[in-house]
């Protein structure tokens, strides 16, 4: 081959990798993470003597084989989406909140409430009422670590920790005991079921509840992003000094993020109510809340990459069951795939030296600066 | 007998753009004070940081007591006797002084640290050279000045021989330079050797026994301090002719400005920082805030700024009631506060430079309108900001961390002094800076003035005081010792005001 | 030179998306008219976890090695909303009975059932008020089989204080244990303190707590407690073991707790038992000869066998139990068993 | 001469003005104690014994975050060192029949995970977040992935009473019968004080927790000393992993920490990252999960038990926001330490 021949060759793979190579330059690193992930957990399946490609198999058919599957990812995707967001807002001001479970769950009986004890209103009223008022418990149930911190220096990790556990026994207590179903064939402990026009319906087979996910997490992107509330929250979470100085009351900043975070988290339980559940019911909203911590991390802590980890987790969580159907794998596994593909995209200096990329300058992550204050 | 404890053979040292040190040589002789003088970003702190074995020089040579040697850490130094007093200082906050002295050459007592021994050779050295200092204070709580102290003696207890003084008059008041110098003398004439790194002409020519001067990473010139002068000294630092004084209009004071009235100002632990202070400032003059570091002028200003509550008094701006007004609130009456700690307090380093001029007025429009930001506006109105003050950078795009030196300042001038202004409270405006940034900034200061604004300057740099301000105050313990006017007052006179010293 | 690993990758990606193309072909068979398969759907939890899921899916396999059964499989539920789900993989694969557990899951496999006709869902600890004819719910009186523990306790206790530790109050077979012991403690001494509590994790960890078991055994025991009631899953079973440790008595729940339970072989009186493999393998009997009740079935209930305790009950204590047992029976006895709020 | 103790007063009175809250709530607790045992001893004891039980795995894993922080690493990751520790010891445990290689091998998993938690955090420059939250995943995957049925380790760690120390009313019971770990714990807590505050060691610890240049600067090696810490304080929670199924349970079960890794996380945060703090704190949390307990037992609160099962929860708010208030955490905690050049 001449020299010029292979210049020209050049060129032509130049331009055939052009746009794949522009797409492939930012979706590099994560798509590799996964794959590496999901490489290392197949790996594992395979020294336990299970069929790595079989349970892969079942389960990518399972979350995304057909409309079914996707409905369901989105499914589970959606509370995750917001429990993410919560996650996600409050770190923007320098806050860890790992109360969403707590806010979650009231918020989710709230909305219950307001979808069961209303009765005769048009679903065009009644959804955004109980999905309101869903926000709003959880909103109100956020505000108290923030109130704490602001008043009494009380830290928000401690606190909302603590109020997560209160929040199971009100919720409990609620559902076992003033809101619970009364009727002679149930006994479990629950709330009546949610009128039908509090339900979040389905469109085409797809939940409603994501679509409206994705809007707040547009609108978190938003708010974050464009306007003047967002740059105190990150100039809050980066420099409390500064943000005095700027004459941000940082105070009044945490609490608000606070509010909203916990608004956040209150809506996804009242989604995942109206939507998926159709009233309250202990039990059913497990861990959604500890999982918007993964989601957030797994996503960068950017409002917009929550709808994919969330996505991520979802497909894992719906095709889990039909893994261990079908090919025997304790769903778990994707346990240590979630971990590994956490790991991965935050080491993205590791994946970039095995795909031999050059380190962008794009900043690292990172989103503790100590336990503040 | 001349005897060379440390020489530096062409040195050189890049980095990713820059080259640092390009083949620097000097020699440091047995008790002998050698000044390094440069401007900031000349490489002197690189060079310090080679000797310390920080970095490694990419050629070059190093050798001490004539002996040729590769520096690996900063432990190596030490062992090899050289100790190092870091601009910023190198203290554990939180640390008792003694802590932070023994800190990396603790003695143990079985498995126990033994504090009680290192005590006495510790207050042995203290004694010697006459440091006067408590051991058991916190670190965090003393002043500037005795931390520097707790750094010396940190090195002396290492036996060190040779001790490099990263800029250590930046933050001194003039008390505590002559202080400093006291001891830099009783050191040599004890057989230690001093490196002093410094762009301060002055002291360069009252302390020291031999001047190398550094621009660009290179050497550009050597002096003995009794043949050079300041101005000679200074067109070799900066590489041009700099004008040294400044020359400003008398003042004319105009209307009331800021009146503060019996102000009281406590910390968090209840100690009185501001004691009954009254003064005021009228617009076309500068009251310059002189006084030792530590004795209410920085809660002074924070109070009347609104970062921290006034325990009781008044304060008012333009007339109106100013008294633990928002800081948001002083912004918007007119005034601009220039923040002590420049990178901790006025900007955020992680946002770009153009959220950062916008810092404290991104909720106004045009930047923002009903709560949605323009970032058009922004950074039209940044783009414009970078280049009327020359901030050095490539876009206003990028961080405000990946500004250098004097170009964060040159930030925070060009946010407050491009609102339209009638009060500006400078706080140790030129810290740090070197001599062309210096002059910059003072002459933007009378500009201001001459426009009509009030100008309160708290520095605890006497010349700037002096050569600045219309009319001095000078504070001691928290209180106002006196007031005068700066053409009826001498240098030295002050320096007695501010040891609280009163005629 | 990235490129490279680009066209690797995607390769890797093809190659893991053919390879669950050709996963599902082998569950194909169960559609066909003359396999039988059987189905089980876990309440939240796991097959292994020592108690009803256990008993459940071992009765299942138990029945498929004594039968002609094409196929079984179970699937464990982690989240309670994938109940429905979860069914629908048997039903998808056309699996002829399906077997649930847990009260939660009840409504679904109604729901399943009616939707699907041809398949006959088994529901154990579900009451099955639908009117769904190819549905059975199976249940269990534990007040009864609590009662019979509680005298148990009762009879063998020295200091008169007996403990319970339960799981949460948000199901009614905990209450309904709860109750039972308590009943049937007062039932042979009216004076008996016997001191309980439900864990305070509600679902979220109430039945998966050994270490808060333990923890409250130990200050159950502290209080003079000498018998203890585990019944609360995982936190049950860490309430046992720690009354053996302590060298005391305990009693087992849901089923017998000495072959799920070793390590309770120090203490194990009894267990409060639910016959839930026994009911299961019955009813999948009676699936086979076309004898299955419709509605609903009362499953058994009693004490599990006193394995190395035997000597511990003495002739004159089996007799009192063996005449509560007609009492419960007869309604000469009531338990009073009533759902707390 | 009298100046000096002069000085010293103004010392003690300056500290009593400071801390006198917790003077006075410390000998009012104490006073309580002693008024109660006075009444009710047995009950007393019991409370407070089952104080110590509770308190101890939220030692350890506060221990082990107060280590970590000490150096300057955040570790959220307490949880999930604990859980893999713990299965790691059972297992061992029940294949071995020899508990104290157990123990040995759940201390050398949790130094294990400090490792991995080490090289994500120094190594790596991973966000510290993101480093605990993957140790916490992957410790559920693997553990629940691996998780055997039907292993048993025989018996649990048993109590030793401390000879005549153990017969001493009230503090006997509680202090002096128990199990090794907790012993164990007793004493990490007395030597973990000593080794931040009284030796070389500590002291550097101190120093990179707070300013890593100014250590690295005298010769202090950062990394060694965050490497080093992370890696015992990964035994540390090793130990508490040890202690949940080896001393505490007796048997693994999957997810068995129930969140306690996040509870010692708060304690070590209330307890100001003192390891006296820490104690301190988790007898508080302790104390208030005993008497939740023991209310329970008593019967005497008519009101739903979930609003007493808030009880330990709400206490530790309450005092954390009436009394403790704001705290101040190691300087350089998350922040990864970068060497010039």
């Amino acid at each position: 081959m001449t020299k010029e021949n292979k210049k020209k060759d050049d060129q032509i793979k130049e331009r055939s990798f052009g746009i794949v190579g522009v797409i492939w330059k930012k979706i590099s690193v994560p798509l590799t993470s996964i794959f590496l992930a999901l490489f290392i957990g197949g790996l594992i399946m395979a020294i336990s003597g299970s069929d790595p490609f079989e349970a892969y198999g079942a389960l990518f058919q399972s979350a995304f084989g057909d409309i079914n599957g996707w409905g369901r990812t989105l499914e589970k995707a959606t509370p995750l989406i917001f429990s993410g967001l919560a996650v996600t807002f409050a770190f923007k001001a320098g806050l860890f909140n790992i109360g969403t479970q707590g806010q979650l769950l009231m918020g989710a009986i709230t909305s219950a409430y307001l979808g069961f004890a209303i009765t005769g209103l048009p679903a065009i009223i009644h959804i955004p009422l109980a999905l309101l008022g869903g926000a709003l418990a959880g909103a109100l149930f956020g505000s108290i670590p923030g109130l704490l911190k602001t008043r009494t220096g009380a830290h928000e990790v401690i606190t909302t920790i603590m109020l997560n556990y209160v929040a199971i026994n009100i919720t409990d207590y609620l559902s076992n005991g003033p809101l619970k179903e009364v009727s002679s064939s149930d006994v479990v402990a629950r709330t009546p079921p949610i009128e039908a026009s509090a339900e979040i319906p389905q469109v085409a087979g797809l939940p409603l509840g994501f679509f409206i996910a994705i809007i707040f997490a547009v609108f978190v992107w938003w708010i974050l992003e464009k306007t003047t509330l967002g740059f105190e929250i990150r100039t809050a979470g980066l420099s409390g000094t500064a943000a005095k100085y700027a004459g941000i009351k940082v105070t009044a900043i945490i609490v608000i993020t606070m509010v909203i975070s916990g608004a956040l988290a209150g809506l996804g339980g009242a989604v995942e109510t109206q939507g998926i559940v159709g009233r309250y019911q202990p039990g059913f909203n497990t861990g959604l809340g500890f999982d918007g911590i993964t989601v957030a991390l797994l996503g960068k802590v950017h409002p917009i990459g929550n709808i994919f980890s969330a996505l991520l987790i979802g497909s894992m969580k719906a095709g889990g069951a039909k893994m261990q159907f079908v090919a025997d794998v304790t769903p778990e596994i994707t346990n240590v795939v979630q971990a590994l593909m956490l790991f991965f995209v935050a080491a993205d200096r590791v994946v970039r030296w095995i795909i031999r990329q050059r380190e962008t300058d794009d900043e690292g992550l990172t989103l503790t600066t100590g336990w503040g204050n | 007998m001349v005897n060379t404890v440390l020489e530096v053979q062409n040195i050189t040292k890049r980095f990713p753009g820059v080259i640092a040190n390009d083949s620097i040589s000097f020699k440091l002789n047995k008790g002998e004070i050698h000044a390094l003088l440069g401007e900031n970003g000349a490489g002197k702190s690189t060079l310090m940081n080679v000797i310390y074995g920080l970095y490694k020089p990419d050629e070059g040579q190093i050798f001490i007591n004539e002996e040729a040697v590769e520096v690996q850490n900063p432990h190596d130094a030490i062992a090899r006797g050289i100790g190092m007093v870091h601009q910023h200082f190198m203290l554990v906050p939180v640390f008792t002084v003694l802590e932070n002295i023994v800190l990396g050459s603790e003695t143990t007592n079985g498995p126990s640290l033994n504090l009680r021994s290192p005590r006495k050779d510790i207050q042995k050295i203290i004694d010697q050279f006459n440091l006067d200092i408590d051991l058991d204070t916190i670190t965090e709580d003393l002043p500037v000045g005795i931390q520097q102290r707790v750094e010396i003696i940190k090195a002396l207890y290492r036996q060190v021989d040779i001790l490099v003084l990263d800029e250590p008059t930046a933050v001194l008041t003039p008390q505590e330079v002559d202080d400093l110098f006291k001891i830099m003398r009783s050191l040599v004439d004890q057989g230690k050797s001093i490196i002093f790194i410094t762009h301060k002409l002055k002291e360069v020519i009252e302390i020291a026994d031999q001047i190398t001067v550094i621009r660009r990473g290179k050497v550009v010139g050597s002096a003995k301090p009794d043949e050079a002068d300041q101005q000679s000294l200074a067109t070799m630092m900066v590489g041009r002719d700099v004008d040294m004084h400044l020359h400003k209009k008398k003042a004319e004071p105009k209307e009331m400005i800021l009146e503060v009235n019996n102000l009281v100002v406590k910390d968090a632990n209840g100690n009185v920082e501001v004691d009954d202070v009254s003064f005021e400032i009228k617009a076309g003059e500068i009251v310059g805030i002189a006084g030792v570091q530590g004795n209410g002028q920085t809660e002074l200003v924070n109070a009347l700024v609104g970062m921290i509550p006034t325990e009781s008094g008044t304060v008012k701006i333009n007339g109106l009631p100013a008294t633990n007004a928002s800081p948001r609130k002083v912004t918007e009456m007119g005034s601009a506060h220039i923040p002590e700690d420049r990178l901790k307090d006025g900007r955020v380093l992680p946002f770009t430079i153009a959220d950062n001029m916008v810092l404290n007025t991104y909720y106004l429009e045009p930047f923002a309108k009903s709560g949605i930001r323009q970032q058009e506006e922004i950074k039209e109105f940044a783009v414009d900001l970078v280049e009327k003050f020359d901030v050095r950078t490539p876009s206003a795009e990028n961080t405000a961390s990946s500004l250098s030196g004097g170009n964060h300042q040159k930030e925070i001038d060009a946010r407050e002094f491009s609102r339209p202004i009638n009060l500006l409270i400078a706080a140790q405006p030129t810290r740090g800076l070197d001599v062309g940034s210096i002059e910059y900034i003072h002459h933007r200061i009378i500009e201001k003035r001459d426009e009509g604004c009030a100008v309160m300057v708290v520095s605890t740099e006497l010349d700037e005081i002096m050569e600045l301000s219309d009319r001095i105050i000078v504070m001691f313990n928290g209180k106002i010792i006196d007031t005068v006017n700066a053409d009826e007052i001498t240098k030295e006179q002050v320096g007695l005001l501010m040891a609280g010293v009163t005629a | 030179m990235s490129k490279k690993y680009l066209l690797i990758v995607v390769l890797v990606f093809a190659l893991v998306i053919a390879g669950c193309t050709a996963a599902d072909a082998p569950e194909a068979t169960c559609a066909d008219e003359e396999t039988l398969c059987v189905g089980f759907v876990t309440d939240v939890g796991e097959v292994d976890d020592k108690s009803f899921n256990q008993a459940s899916w071992e009765a299942v396999q138990e029945f498929a090695a004594a039968n002609d059964v094409f196929e079984v499989d179970y699937v464990e539920t982690r989240d309670a909303k994938d109940y429905e789900a979860n069914i629908n993989l048997f039903v998808e694969a056309g699996y002829d009975v399906i077997v649930t557990s847990g009260f939660a899951i009840g409504d679904y496999t109604a729901a399943a059932a009616l939707a699907n006709p041809d398949i006959y869902f088994i529901g154990v600890d579900q009451y099955q008020g639908f009117d769904v004819p190819n549905f059975t719910g199976v249940q269990f009186n534990e007040d009864y089989s609590g009662f019979l523990a509680g005298a148990v306790a009762a009879m063998l206790t020295e200091t008169d204080i007996v403990a319970g530790v339960y799981g949460t109050n948000l199901v009614p077979p905990v209450q309904k244990f709860k109750q039972g012991f308590e009943a049937g403690a007062a039932y042979i001494n009216p004076d008996i303190t016997v001191i309980s509590t439900y864990s305070p994790g509600g679902f979220e960890t109430g039945f998966t707590d050994p270490e808060w078991g333990a923890t409250t055994a130990a200050q159950a025991i502290d209080n003079g407690a000498d018998i203890v009631f585990g019944a609360g899953g995982q936190t049950g079973n860490g309430a046992i073991i720690e009354a053996g440790t302590q060298g005391k008595l305990c009693i087992g729940v849901d089923v017998d707790q000495w072959l799920t339970l070793p390590e309770a072989h120090a203490c194990l009186v009894t267990s409060a038992t639910k016959l839930i493999g026994p009911a299961v393998i019955d009813m999948l009997d009676a699936y086979m000869t076309d004898t299955i009740p419709e509605g609903n079935y009362i499953g058994g209930a009693g004490l599990a066998p006193y394995h190395d305790f035997e000597a511990l009950i003495t002739g004159d204590m089996q007799d009192i139990l063996d005449q509560i047992v007609l009492d419960l029976e007869s309604g000469a006895i009531l338990t009073g068993f009533v759902l707390e709020e | 001469m009298t100046d000096k103790n002069n000085n010293q007063d103004n010392k003690f009175l300056k500290h009593l003005k400071k801390n006198w809250a917790k003077y006075t709530v410390g000998i009012l607790l104490i006073v309580a104690i002693l008024y109660n045992y006075d009444r009710d001893p047995k009950v007393t004891q019991a409370v407070l014994a089952s104080m110590v039980r509770h308190s101890t795995p939220l030692v350890l894993g506060a221990l082990c975050g107060l280590i970590g922080e000490r150096s300057g690493i955040i570790n959220i990751g307490i949880e999930g060192q604990m859980l893999i520790s713990a299965f790691a010891a059972f297992m061992t445990t029940a294949y071995t029949g020899n508990i104290i290689f157990g123990v040995v091998l759940g201390i050398l998993t949790g130094m294990f995970m400090g490792y991995l938690l080490a090289i994500m955090s120094i190594a790596l420059k991973l966000d510290q977040i993101i480093g605990g939250t993957v140790l916490n995943i992957l410790a559920l995957g693997i553990t629940s992935y691996f998780y055997q049925v039907g292993l048993s380790m025989g018996q649990k760690i048993l109590p030793i009473p401390l000879g005549k120390l153990a017969d001493l009313p009230l503090v006997g019971r509680v202090l002096f019968n128990n199990p090794p770990i907790t012993y164990t714990t007793f004493i990490l807590v007395f030597v973990v004080h000593y080794i931040l505050f009284h030796t070389k060691w500590g002291l550097r610890t101190r120093a990179v927790g707070e300013h890593p240049r100014a250590a690295d600067t005298v010769g202090v090696d950062v990394f060694k000393i965050r490497y080093v810490n992370l890696i015992i304080a990964g035994g540390v929670a090793g130990l508490a992993g040890s202690f949940l199924s080896l001393e505490a349970v007796g048997s693994f079960e999957r997810a068995m920490t129930n969140g306690r890794g996040f509870v010692a996380l708060a304690v070590m945060i209330f307890g100001r990252w003192t390891p006296f703090g820490a104690w301190g704190a988790a007898l508080l949390f302790g104390f208030a999960s005993a008497m939740q307990t023991q209310i329970n037992f008593s019967g005497a609160l008519d009101i739903p038990y979930q609003f007493i099962s808030m009880l330990p929860y709400l206490l530790t708010i309450v005092v954390l926001a009436g009394f403790v208030g704001r705290s101040r955490a190691p300087a350089a905690s998350g922040v990864p330490y970068e060497k010039e050049g």
